[in-house]
């Protein structure tokens, strides 16, 4: 079953045609993989897709509803959310309420019941906190737990952030460039939890990502893109070796 | 015929404020384009550029041109070495802090003018060769210092115009104004840089002072002018010197007519309600470009 | 370093997580309902005005230590719930309601403002909350008929039935009671979804966004709270100070607010709480370096002004994290010695947080 | 004195605030056998330091005065000065410590409106006595109160009384006023309004400003228009010099009066050819040196040798206030109290100090020392009386 369908996604910035006539879909469960070498609109796609960006052309479908048009906050209540490809943190906040932030879309009680933090913003608070604990533990934050963000390396942010994405209780992922500033070990580790998202959470993922290694060993499906268009989609494999795809990154 | 004559008067007398409040802006808009500070100490710079042209000209009795450009020379050296000691170790710094940290300089400069002996609080002129007398055009009258104003406006524009645009440390100072990084790895001795756009922007304060002395006098708070010039900056779009131009001239002319044709109360607001309503309908002022960040 | 072992997720949300501290509170609360047996009444007269200021610092602190909007017309917020208050007061309003009609009145107009600001960012925010400033000032001068324009209103007494407020350890406990109040409400909100919803967009408003926080929406919440929280500290004020005219509450009054929040150190409740005892002790620590270092009250006009700004700047060049912050690296000096580093508290910064680039 | 003994009385002074009960319980606070402890609160850095700074010297040198010839019934005086930044919050606190630290006798000659406001309660509540405080409002005269002095003629008074004049012989019609749009300048308005009042008349034009302002042409331009014969302007000096150099410039001259808060000679200085023939409502001759009586010279040189500068009316304000102040003392006797002090207030009738200011009468139920004005007029660039003492 198609989860998310990109249909003749367009978008221009001043005279420069970043997405141009793109049409792709997502199917239910698996991770299907966005490569391109630099400026080929891969990070504007994302933006489209999560409505920081207005479309030029085209249409979003999630889940068999047209989604172009809804208010960017919206985005991740139908069950998408995302992360960034330099990370975009709370940085003066603990990793534990970084993580908090993420159910801010599941809800939660009045405000006047949280100013005087009554027994249902008590209750309230628990349940997320649960659901944030039940994250920690999957992706083994527990000793950062109360750490500044600001401070963290890179990798363990990398890793928060796709926490705090996860807290959402998403059905479709985007992640932007997972692998991008980690070690081959972080990198490796990286791989495994994109996998166990999708087996243990079965959470869709849509993701960007330059390693070719990462893409090889986790992805279903792979589309290239070029100048804002769509060069090939297929079976990883089959893309990597795809003489206009080598190009294009050789060529640039 | 009476009522046309005096809308004119009106719009000549609002020029000549917005030329005022449109040298103050730009002294902002000089030093937002470059470091992204907003420098909340222009009005007291200002202030001080006044006080440094009244000790040249009046008190050490200095023919006026030499007193207005050695007071120019004084504050560009300031200008250059606030950038330097202050405001170098705040780049890259949020917002409030450098809010603060410029609020901060002016009260310090406005304590240092209190306790120098013979500048103190007391209100002093500065004489000037154009001071007194009147042009009339028709039913028209300006005053030469309104007259000097206008001029010394159209000058500082076209001298700014022709340094940015021809001249090798001028189009330097622009690329770093676009993008520091870059301009850095092109060669571009950004910090040196920064340093002389303060002292333009200085300058520029200390003329501004003088300007406005045999009007408004020279005394401590003269630099609270510095709050209307805010307005004017932010309708032209912060970042933009032909906007803080525009700017200022549409507050001037505007609080003059506001004065003249609508209720008590309305001139002093004018400026406000008017960047309100600008912001409400472009963010980002009248002629910003909109970048957006990337992420 | 302490590590408490955490057993419950009730843990993370108790007001006080050690019992050390509550030992503290609990001696500092004793010896704030003990103060005015042993402080004389000066010094009663400056820590309830420590109490309003705070108050107001807290309101300050909501928006720009918490959410990151710099806001430089706090002043009129507190104008509005003092204005409020005094009307009110003139109407035979009984204390309790109009104190809440005070907070309510300059929330809603904090709600107000959010209408043409919410899309407003960094500078172009403070300098839209300049204007707003100004206009208030200049409606409360015009609106003779209301506010009696600039001759002023005096205001009476708080009366609550038959008691009056009318020596300094009454009003005293008033408004110490009151700060502890706020301080509660603040607390709560902070460790709930909307406190920390204001703390993400502070942060970054692109992901605040992305995870679902309507930023027009919370930037309306937050300057009604923070409007609120300051109206209620101006009706406070009114009271203290029994006579209110437009021109108490200039930008003079709004950079004291802020300079309160960043002093006092910036997105912290304690921070607002230290930035008031600063305000109100100032004055009175300028006069002991005056008379210490013994200066001719002739200088003293530029010397008051000049401590004001140099503290500014020297806080914001050397501790940016304000008083609260030194402290903290004080108590983590003494906790961890001899392994303190100073790194810990290395500033970071943002060359990518680029406000053209918002 | 040394620095650290200056430290230690700071010490000193800390731990007695500390401890009530400790410090030396006179009957009256403030009152001891050989020394009267009086407060007052300044604008020194303030917005309105202008006057705060030569008030302050003019109080500091009838201090020194009045101890240098034995002080008070054999007690020296002893004045304490805080500054309030004109800021009604640090007034407040200032007055808190002036009145339970420093324990005065008396508050003396504070400046502002609001900031005596907000103070007098203080010092009422406690039954001391509030004197002269520096603004030009009635309130603290009015309603009369048994411990609440002042002998400022109100500006609302001095422009009333001008304008009755100026009307009766100059033969205006067509009044105008420009006011700055605070409590001072609202006093103004006030007093023009009430006195067009009484013969059937109304300004033919009402157009303000707000302080700091440093452009008019549009309040002048509308003054003009509605073609005013007399503008009254409720201005300091920079306005005044602004708004006439403005009219002057567009080539109008009508009559202009201020109050006394213009009356100063800088005005002159400031605005040369611009301000000839401004009147002003005024309550203390211009102590000029060349024209001074010989107690005045000897006056303007103790001044000059002490501050190292001129004085200005700002100057002999505060030095009067002082002197008033410590008269009512010495006529209250060894046995001072509030109540001997008030009473020993009400025996002034009729006092002319060496100044020329207007002369001050207290009695049992009015406090306001005087209401009269004189009128006067710049003429070549310096001040002159055109009128003796009167009242509308």
């Amino acid at each position: 079953m198609t989860l998310f369908e990109g249909r003749n996604l367009d978008r221009q910035f001043g005279g420069i045609h970043a997405v141009r006539d793109v049409s792709f879909a997502v199917e239910e469960g698996e991770i299907f993989t966005i490569i391109g070498p630099n400026g080929a609109g891969k990070s504007t796609l994302f933006n489209l897709i999560s409505r920081i960006y207005d479309l030029g052309g085209g249409s979003l479908v999630y889940d068999g509803q047209d989604i172009s048009r809804i208010a960017a906050h919206k985005v991740v209540g139908l069950g998408i959310a995302r992360t960034f490809q330099n990370i975009e943190l709370f940085e003066n906040s603990t990793v534990l309420s970084n993580l908090l932030v993420g159910r801010h879309s599941r809800g939660g009680p009045a405000l006047w019941r949280e100013l005087l933090f009554t027994p249902a913003a008590r209750q309230s608070e628990i349940a997320h906190r649960e659901r944030v604990e039940d994250v920690i533990d999957l992706l083994d934050l527990q000793e950062h737990r109360d750490a500044r963000v600001g401070g963290l390396p890179y990798g363990v942010r990398k890793v928060v952030e796709l926490g705090r994405a996860l807290t959402s209780q998403p059905r479709l992922i985007l992640l932007d460039e997972p692998s991008s500033g980690l070690n081959p070990d972080e990198t490796e580790d990286m791989s495994y939890w994109i996998q166990d998202i999708r087996s243990q959470l079965g959470v869709t993922v849509l993701m960007i990502e330059h390693d070719m290694s990462l893409v090889g060993m986790v992805s279903d499906r792979v589309l290239a893109l070029d100048h804002g268009e769509v060069l090939a989609i297929g079976q990883p494999e089959e893309i990597m070796s795809d003489p206009r795809v080598i190009e294009a990154y050789l060529g640039g | 015929m009476q009522g046309l004559i005096e809308f004119t008067q009106m719009i000549i007398s609002g020029v000549a404020t917005g030329c005022i409040y449109a040298i103050v802006a730009l002294g902002f808009v000089l030093i937002y384009k470059a470091s992204e500070i907003v420098n909340f100490a222009q009005g007291d710079l200002m202030m001080l550029g006044a006080f440094l042209g009244f000790s040249f000209i009046t008190l050490l009795g200095m023919p006026f041109y030499l007193g207005l450009g050695l007071a120019l020379v004084c504050m560009a050296l300031i200008g250059a070495l606030l950038d330097r000691v202050v405001l170098r170790p705040m780049a890259g710094q949020p917002v409030f802090a450098i809010v603060i940290i410029t609020i901060g300089i002016g009260f310090v400069i406005r304590s240092i003018v209190i306790s120098i002996p013979g500048w103190g609080t007391e209100t002093y002129g500065i004489d000037t060769p154009y001071s007194g007398g009147v042009t009339s055009l028709g039913g028209l009258v300006i005053s030469n210092e309104h007259l000097a104003i206008i001029a010394a406006t159209l000058l500082l524009v076209i001298v700014l115009y022709l340094f940015f645009r021809f001249t090798m440390l001028g189009v330097a100072m622009q690329a770093t104004s676009q993008n520091q990084l870059a301009a850095y790895y092109v060669g571009v001795p950004v910090k040196s840089i920064l340093s002389m756009i303060w002292a333009i922007s200085a300058a520029t304060a200390a003329l501004v002072g003088i300007l406005l002395a045999p009007i408004t006098f020279v005394h401590v708070n003269m630099g609270f002018i510095g709050l209307k010039a805010f307005p004017a900056a932010v309708i032209g779009g912060f970042g933009s010197l032909p906007g803080a131009i525009v700017g200022g001239l549409i507050i001037g002319v505007v609080e003059a007519l506001a004065g003249f044709y609508l209720p008590e109360g309305f001139k002093d607001v004018a400026a406000y309600v008017l960047m309100l309503v600008v912001l409400a309908i472009r963010p980002k002022g009248l002629f910003a470009q909109s970048v957006a960040k990337k992420v | 370093m302490h590590v408490p072992m955490k057993t419950s997720y009730n843990d993370d949300i108790r007001l006080v997580r050690q019992r050390g501290t509550l030992v503290w509170y609990g001696l500092l609360a004793l010896a704030l309902l003990a103060a005015p047996m042993y402080l004389g009444e000066h010094h009663i007269a400056q820590l309830s005005f420590v109490g309003i200021y705070a108050i107001a610092g807290l309101g300050a602190m909501l928006l720009v230590g918490y959410t990151g909007q710099v806001s430089l017309g706090q002043a009129a917020f507190m104008a509005i719930g003092a204005y409020t208050e005094a009307i009110l007061q003139k109407f035979g309003v009984p204390f309790a309601a109009s104190l809440v009609l005070a907070g309510v009145m300059a929330g809603l107009m904090g709600a107000i403002l959010s209408l043409s600001t919410a899309r407003l960012a960094g500078i172009y925010l403070a300098i839209a909350t300049l204007a707003f400033a100004f206009i208030v000032e200049e409606v409360l001068t015009r609106w003779e008929s209301l506010t009696n324009g600039s001759l002023g209103i005096l205001v009476r007494r708080i009366q609550v039935g038959s008691f009056t407020f009318d020596q300094e350890w009454k009003f005293y406990y008033l408004s110490i009671g009151l700060l502890v109040l706020v301080l509660w409400l603040m607390i709560n909100l902070l460790r709930s979804r909307t406190g920390r919803a204001l703390t993400a967009m502070r942060d970054s408003e692109i992901s605040a966004q992305s995870l679902g926080i309507q930023l027009a929406r919370y930037k309306a919440i937050v300057l009604a709270l923070s409007g609120a929280l300051t109206g209620v500290a101006g009706a406070l004020y009114a009271h203290r100070i029994q006579f209110i005219t437009p021109d108490q509450f200039t930008i003079m009054a709004s950079v004291e607010l802020l300079v309160l929040v960043v002093v006092g150190g910036l997105g912290s409740l304690h921070g607002a709480v230290f930035g008031a005892v600063f305000i109100v002790m100032l004055p009175q620590f300028i006069v002991l370096i005056r008379d210490a270092f013994a200066i001719s009250t002739s200088y003293q006009a530029g010397l008051d002004a000049g401590v004001y700004g140099l503290l500014m700047v020297l806080f914001m060049l050397f501790e940016p994290q304000g008083l609260y912050g030194r402290w903290q690296k004080i108590k983590l000096y003494l906790d961890t010695f001899p392994f303190y580093r100073k790194a810990t508290f290395r500033r970071q910064r943002m060359f990518q947080k680029s406000e053209q680039l918002r | 004195m040394k620095f650290a003994s200056r430290l230690k009385m700071v010490a000193l002074g800390a731990l007695l605030a500390f401890s009530p009960g400790l410090g030396a319980k006179a009957d009256v606070q403030g009152v001891t056998d050989d020394e009267i402890v009086i407060g007052t609160l300044l604008d020194l850095s303030g917005p309105i330091n202008f006057w705060g700074i030569p008030v302050k010297n003019g109080m500091e040198l009838a201090v020194d005065d009045i101890n240098k010839a034995g002080g008070i019934n054999g007690r020296k005086l002893r004045l304490v000065i805080e500054d309030m930044a004109y800021d009604p919050k640090k007034a407040v606190l200032a007055a808190q410590k002036l009145l339970t630290s420093d324990k005065i006798f008396a508050m003396v000659g504070s400046m502002g409106t609001v900031t005596s406001a907000a103070t007098m309660p203080l010092v009422l509540e406690r039954g001391l006595p509030h004197l002269f405080p520096i603004t030009p409002a009635e309130m603290f005269a009015v309603p009369f109160e048994k411990l609440k002095f002042a002998f400022f003629s109100p500006y609302y008074d001095d422009v009333r009384t001008s304008l009755k004049y100026l009307i009766a012989e100059k033969g205006f019609s067509r009044i105008g006023v420009m006011y700055q749009d605070d409590e001072f300048g609202a006093n103004v308005l006030q007093a023009v309004k009430d006195q067009l009042a009484e013969t059937g008349l109304e300004p033919v034009s009402v157009t303000s400003y707000k302080r700091g302002a440093t452009d008019f042409s549009s309040q002048i331009a509308r003054l003009k228009a509605d073609n005013a014969d007399l503008v009254v302007l409720g201005t300091v000096v920079r306005e005044t010099v602004g708004a006439m150099a403005t009219a002057k410039n567009l080539g109008w001259h009508p009559a202009f009066l201020i109050s006394q808060a213009g009356y100063a000679p800088v005005t002159a200085q400031l605005g040369k050819d611009a301000v000839e023939g401004l009147y002003a409502g005024a309550m203390t001759p211009i102590p000029y040196p060349d024209t001074a009586s010989p107690e005045v010279l000897a006056w303007i040189d103790s001044y000059k040798a002490k501050f190292g500068e001129e004085p200005n009316v700002q100057a002999v304000v505060g030095y009067i206030i002082i002197e008033t102040a410590a008269m009512g003392m010495k006529n209250a006797g060894r046995d001072l109290t509030p109540e001997t002090l008030a009473a020993g207030l009400e025996q002034i009738k009729d006092y002319h100090n060496i100044f020329g200011t207007a002369p001050l009468s207290f009695s049992a139920t009015d406090h306001l020392g005087s209401r009269q004005t004189f009128l006067a007029q710049i003429q070549n660039g310096r001040w002159v009386a055109l009128t003796g003492f009167m009242h509308y």
